[in-house]
């Protein structure tokens, strides 16, 4: 199966890997104690592991390999990605969302209000990842400061709600709307700006509206953060805990459709298509009469919208927020959430939402080396699949062969 | 006057420590285009291994300098092959996908480079041992600047002269900047540009460890997390220089480390990390590539 | 979809279904919850091993009232987003008492949920003043001190014990240490005696505290008082050393740790902090710190003791109740002493226990020794 | 004679200290084809960006003159988009499409500044919104028609043959319906095929009432195609007039030889 030159270059990777690792994970030292511990056999284990990966590594490209010759020789078609053909096909689309919708809303009668609870989370990553998807996947921005916005819809409403005893139903407009505002506050000293000064940019406002809710005590209450918020209201019943939570679940849910139906009306319209056009190339888009300020401010507003609403269920869910809640990593994740799943895929971004925000609650079993495997997962993925798990797929357009008629 | 000249001081201090930093990012965004999220651990790491060596050694006796020379030359060598592992197995296989990919790549490997200490070593604090001793003609002046300050600033110093002449004059160099100028030409007058690119992350990971020894060391104390803040402000001051310049990420990181301390000191240090992102946010929105960042004439 | 499902799908979407069913009282859930991994792990796990014990002994005495006692263990990262998931796991798991939360933000967001199912909540470590003397949470009790309480020890002994009149007040930025570092500045404020020469925060993490450090020489203090965790305290003395600054430096029970005297080294030697009373005199201390040598073979962590007491006083509060309402246990947890390693203690009608408190330490010799 | 639709007076273009261009004057009449020539670096596509407002000129005069007798408008500081709005449209020396997108979708994004449908109507699918959709589509399949490309309506962009992609280049910019078209060497890379068709191509826009100014290196095309040649040589004009006029004026002679002698 293999020849001895790949075992002789895997066993090489294996040595290398053990050089590699030696200072950190043979090595213990006890600088109080003056003691030192000589932990030979992880060295045995890294080196019979990664030569064991590379191996792996090698019978997948040689299996890439084979695939490639049989193609050549016209023995294997290349055929599209059963995922692809659903998405495409409207008939299979319909029926995978009715079978997801399905699923989704007897979800919390098969599983525990702690399941429910976790999805609910989930579903509000969902949400955000579809807002940064329109400013990264489709408008090509890329903002990593996303969470500031999740920050003002959050504390919108907390401080609407200590102050003035404003309910959920009313706040959560209030915070898209400020959430928008300040992306339109953002986004207008950043016009210029281009790609990765971009990223930085974004990234120092998100932080810089952290520390400010960090260290203005009169305004935030500083890092002890706000409590005892509120959680949303139904024609002023009292809730159950559970009852509270199927609540915020449907509520979820409902948003999350809302949303799915918003952004996808969105990028097949006229604003939707100058956002990937200007994604595409910057001065073709100019030329052909598009408003770079007003197309990049629409998309920055509107993506901070769905932060801001994202925001204020948040400080609705936990009933507690403060500013800890909003760190850089956050934003990352979200990222991560819209890269990984495809960019400016709907199904793609619901998709990575789920692996990414349920794989880490599920990783609990590997209790410590949890974040590690997480940081590998995302490592490989991106390898193995760089353009994301879904691709996204232009809309198509139907003609009656060469003649005048226009049918969608 | 003299609080001025301390808090100068410790802002030339901070400076170097970045500046050092951001010569990693800046030349791995001149060559590949891409933001190095890792690179912040790549410094922890370096930082890591002195810790182990300079402990090892120490506690079997070596006298000082060694420890500190055979310390910091086993930093660079790991921190180096860390950089170079690195780029081959999480960037190399995407080259051609989309840059956002590769991005979300780095933050991968960030995130499992910084668990991957925390359960190979502790996850508590652990003491540095103190490498630069106190030099006696320094006394006398100890209470504005301390040895150690001294010590930093010049071993960053003659790193700059050192890069800067390789760059310059060396084959290597040259064929790092005709690569970052243009890949493809580069490619077509016959230099191995994935070669380049390793040289890149092998020397730019071989100063941010040099950084991370020197900064433990004054600060006495070392865990798994230092490489991310210090990641992000190198970063930040790379852009600040602009970008892709040499020169410019020493003199971002110079520009920002004063900053924060001057507005530590005469402000306050509430708000210290908020003066450097708004100082950032103005350059960039008067000078969109940075300090000394050139302006990229869009070709059309 | 058929008429029986949208009926049930309605009647649970409004809320009407599904309280939690009344758990078949064969056993007592003793929750635990805490930051279990993560970088503040180490101020989580001490109290999983101490409930551990505590329970072991307990059914190995035949329970209470014939019921054995279940441990239900959950992590929160000390992440309040994520303690809800976790009080919520809990809740649905039928627990009845919970000894936790570890941190106080993680602790403020679960406490509703727990409210809402009527479960009672005992922290070892939350500290904030506003758990127990907002009035905003009944269930809520601790076998800690709070941080105003913790201020006054800082502020009274620099005050009288030490006779200082200029004192810089510094923290970071964080939930405990900004709120302590509030608490010291007001009683320096209010006592007239000394001036608060400088109040700032420093950011956990960053590359060096130099300039800060020059700050507080130039403010002309005689002393710090910093509030906040021992990382950052480790740093700051360092610098101040090595800046040859002789400035007393006082802090609280985030320092009181035998990590900072590791770190800082020579440096730490004379520094000033606050921790839980000593009580290693006690010998249900002595038995509690030996039951932990002997089960997990190293030295129990942080808030250990403060966290076997909560253990012992739920679980006592239930036996004496005889139930687990929360009613009942709150009016046993009120009335009825308990013999506990920190000491004899009942709680008041707040949550806080009465006889908890604070007491000063010194570093010298690289270990703490109580100021008396 | 009456009014050029597009009047360049004086223009003048520096980099940095670095001259560009001089005094530059042109004009181009409604329903003519003009052609710009000259050789490499000349600053032909200079001219163009100072023109469409991708550069801001350092000195002289744009103006339009709508043939529709509207007032005059001075292009000079108007953003790109403007430029395109007021109804000059452009092609790119180096293909400049929206590779991700659609060849109809290339074409509806042309149709932007001409439609008007917001947030508003693009998610809740007004009236007034799906009219304009529906118009949009036809007349971006109208002008596909027209530049033959319907066999790749929903194509990417990027999948297209070269010769292709120059001409949904045309077709894109056709859809922001201006009333002059500048094209910025469109037989670069075609075969004589392709190119023959590109030739009935831009005289069928002619015929249509579009005026046309052209960059073009392919002299057997621009003679046959133009009413007048400019010629340009390091950012000055050297000569203009009718094809058989400019081809055997010496200076043009000159600057032809010179270039040639350099490669």
């Amino acid at each position: 199966m293999f020849s001895l030159q790949q075992l002789k270059k895997s066993l090489l990777v294996s040595l290398w890997f053990a050089f590699l690792t030696f200072p950190l994970l043979v090595i213990r030292v006890d600088p109080i104690e003056r003691t030192v511990q000589w932990r030979w056999e992880n060295m045995a284990l890294v080196a019979i592991g990664s030569f064991l990966v590379s191996l792996l590594v090698r019978l997948f490209y040689l299996h890439q390999e084979h695939r490639r010759t049989r193609k050549a020789a016209g023995k294997l078609v290349d055929r599209e990605p059963l995922i692809q053909v659903i998405l495409r096909e409207p008939k299979y689309l319909y029926t995978l969302s009715g079978v997801m919708l399905i699923c989704a809303l007897i979800f919390p009668h098969l599983f525990s209000t702690y399941q429910t609870n976790i999805m609910i989370t989930a579903l509000m990553y969902v949400m955000l990842g579809l807002g940064l998807n329109i400013v990264v996947g489709l408008a090509g921005l890329l903002d990593l400061g996303y969470v500031a916005f999740y920050a003002v819809g959050a504390y919108s409403y907390a401080l609407l709600n200590y102050h003035f005893d404003i309910g959920f139903w009313l706040a959560l407009p209030i915070g898209a709307l400020l959430a928008a505002l300040f992306g339109v506050l953002l986004g207008f000293p950043v016009l210029r700006l281009r790609g990765d000064y971009l990223a930085i940019v974004t990234l120092g406002f998100g932080e810089i509206i952290r520390l400010i809710l960090e260290n203005w005590n009169e305004f935030s209450q500083g890092p002890s953060g706000i409590s005892n918020i509120s959680r949303p209201g139904l024609f002023g019943i009292e809730l159950s805990l559970d009852g509270a939570i199927l609540y915020l679940y449907y509520l979820m849910i409902a948003l999350v459709i809302f949303t799915i139906f918003v952004v996808n009306r969105l990028q097949d319209s006229r604003i939707g298509r100058a956002w990937v056009a200007l994604r595409e190339d910057e001065i073709a888009c100019q030329a052909m009469g598009i408003d770079k300020r007003k197309t990049k401010l629409t998309a920055f507003a509107l993506g901070a919208t769905w932060a801001g609403m994202v925001g204020v269920i948040f400080a609705a869910k936990t009933t507690f927020i403060n500013p800890a809640s909003f760190t850089f990593l956050e934003s990352a994740i979200i990222l991560c959430i819209v890269v990984l799943g495809g960019m400016g895929s709907i199904f793609g971004v619901i998709v990575g939402a789920l692996i990414l925000i349920l794989l880490p609650e599920y990783l609990r079993a590997l209790s410590d080396y949890r974040m590690l495997a997480f940081g590998a997962v995302l490592v490989t993925m991106m390898i193995f699949r760089p353009q994301g798990v879904v691709a996204n797929i232009r809309r198509s357009y139907q003609f009656k062969s060469q003649s005048q008629g226009v049918r969608r | 006057m003299e609080y001025f000249i301390e808090l100068f001081f410790s802002g030339l201090t901070r400076g170097s420590i970045y500046a050092l930093i951001a010569l990693g990012y800046t030349m791995v965004y001149g060559i590949i285009g891409l933001i190095n999220f890792a690179h912040g651990e790549i410094y922890m790491i370096g930082a890591f291994t002195s810790f182990v060596v300079a402990t090892v050694l120490s506690i079997y006796g070596f006298p000082l300098l060694s420890i500190v020379l055979l310390a910091g030359l086993a930093a660079a060598v790991w921190s180096a092959s860390y950089g170079y592992t690195i780029e081959k197995i999480a960037y190399q296989p995407l080259r051609q996908a989309p840059r956002l990919s590769a991005l979300i790549s780095a933050i991968g490997m960030s995130i499992f480079l910084q668990n991957y200490v925390l359960l190979a070593q502790s996850s508590d604090f652990q003491p540095f041992p103190e490498l630069i001793p106190d030099f006696d003609f320094m006394e006398p002046y100890a209470h504005v600047v301390g040895s150690a300050e001294i010590v930093i600033l010049l071993v960053t110093a003659l790193m700059m002269v050192g890069l800067t002449l390789l760059i310059k004059f060396s084959r290597i160099g040259k064929a790092m900047r005709a690569t970052s100028q243009d890949r493809t030409m580069a490619m077509l007058v016959g230099i191995d540009v994935n070669r380049v690119i390793s040289m890149t992350f092998i020397i730019g990971s071989a100063l941010a460890a040099v950084g991370g020894m020197l900064i433990a060391s004054h600060i006495g104390q070392i865990n798994f997390f230092i490489g991310f803040i210090a990641g992000i402000k190198a970063f930040t001051a790379a852009v600040l220089g602009g970008i892709g310049s040499i020169p410019g990420a020493v003199l971002g990181g110079f520009v920002l480390g004063l900053t924060e301390s001057f507005a530590t000191g005469y402000v306050s240090s509430d708000y210290e990390d908020v003066f450097a992102f708004s100082l950032l946010v103005l350059i960039l929105i008067f000078k969109p590539a940075g300090l000394l960042g050139r302006e990229e004439a869009q070709k059309v | 979809m058929n008429k029986r499902v949208t009926q049930k799908l309605l009647a649970a979407a409004l809320g009407f279904s599904l309280t939690t069913p009344l758990m078949a009282a064969d056993t007592i859930k003793l929750g635990v919850a805490g930051a279990h991994s993560g970088d503040l792990a180490s101020y989580g796990l001490p109290s999983v091993n101490a409930a551990k014990l505590v329970v072991e002994k307990i059914n190995a005495a035949g329970g209470i009232d014939g019921k054995m006692v279940e441990l239900l263990v959950e992590d929160d990262v000390c992440k309040p987003e994520v303690a809800t998931n976790t009080a919520t796991k809990l809740v649905s798991d039928g627990v009845h008492v919970v000894l936790g939360h570890i941190c106080s933000g993680a602790t403020k967001a679960a406490l509703p949920i727990y409210n809402n199912a009527g479960v009672v909540v005992m922290s070892p470590s939350a500290t904030n003043p506003a758990l127990t003397q907002s009035g905003e949470y009944p269930n809520f009790y601790r076998t800690i001190a709070s941080d105003d309480a913790q201020a006054r020890t800082e502020v009274d002994f620099a005050l009288n014990t030490l006779g200082l009149t200029k004192i810089a007040v510094i923290h970071d930025k964080g939930d405990y240490g900004k709120g302590l570092a509030e608490f010291a500045k007001e009683f320096l404020e209010k006592s007239g005696k000394a001036e608060v020469t400088l109040f700032e925060g420093v950011t956990p993490g960053a590359v060096d505290y130099s300039a800060v450090v020059q700050k507080i020489k130039r403010s002309g203090a005689e002393a710090v008082i910093f509030g906040g965790y021992h990382p950052e305290a480790s740093k700051i003395i360092t610098q101040m050393r090595k800046k040859r600054m002789d400035t007393i430096f006082i802090s609280d029970d985030g320092v009181k740790d035998d990590t900072f005297i590791k770190v800082a080294g020579k440096y730490a030697e004379g520094v000033y902090a606050t921790g839980p009373k000593d009580t290693s005199s006690n010998p249900l201390s002595k038995q509690a710190v030996a039951e932990h040598k002997e089960k997990f073979g190293s030295d129990p962590g942080a808030f250990y003791e403060n966290a076997y007491a909560a253990a012992l006083a739920l679980l006592n509060a239930i036996d004496k109740a005889d139930s687990t309402e929360m009613a009942a246990v709150r009016n046993a947890l009120q009335n009825n002493d308990v013999d506990t390693p920190v000491g004899t203690i009942r709680f008041d009608a707040m949550g806080d226990a009465l006889g908890v408190g604070f007491a000063m330490y010194q570093v010298k010799d690289g270990q703490y020794v109580e100021v008396k | 004679m009456s009014r050029p639709v597009l009047q360049v007076d004086g223009l003048c273009m520096d980099f940095g200290g670095i001259r560009a261009m001089s005094e530059l004057d042109l004009a181009v009449q409604q329903g003519q084809i003009v052609a710009l020539i000259g050789p490499n670096g000349a600053g032909k596509t200079t001219f163009f960006n100072c023109v469409t407002g991708i550069y801001n000129p350092t000195g002289g005069n744009i103006f339009l003159n709508p043939p529709d007798g509207s007032p005059a408008v001075r292009l000079n500081g108007l953003k790109p988009n403007q430029v395109t709005e007021k109804g000059m449209a452009r092609t790119f020396q180096n293909i400049r499409l929206f590779q991700k997108m659609t060849v109809l979708e290339n074409v509806m994004i042309g149709r932007h500044c001409r439609t008007s449908s917001y947030i508003f109507g693009a998610v809740f699918k007004t009236r007034a919104t799906r009219r304009e959709e529906r118009e949009t589509v036809e007349k971006s399949y109208r002008i596909l028609q027209q530049v033959g490309l319907t066999d790749h309506v929903n194509d990417l962009a990027e999948n297209l043959p070269y010769g292709a992609q120059r001409r949904l280049e045309i077709a894109r910019a056709l859809a922001t319906e201006p009333f002059i078209l500048l094209l910025d060497e469109p037989a670069a890379g075609m075969n004589p095929q392709e190119t023959q068709e590109l030739d009935e191509l831009i005289n069928q826009i002619r015929d249509e009432g579009h005026s046309i100014l052209l960059i073009e290196h392919d002299m057997k095309l621009v003679m046959s195609l133009s009413d007048k040649i400019y010629v340009v040589d390091y950012g000055r004009k050297i000569a203009e007039g009718a094809p058989l006029q400019v081809s055997s004026d010496p200076a043009v002679i000159k600057a032809y030889l010179g270039e040639e002698i350099d490669a």
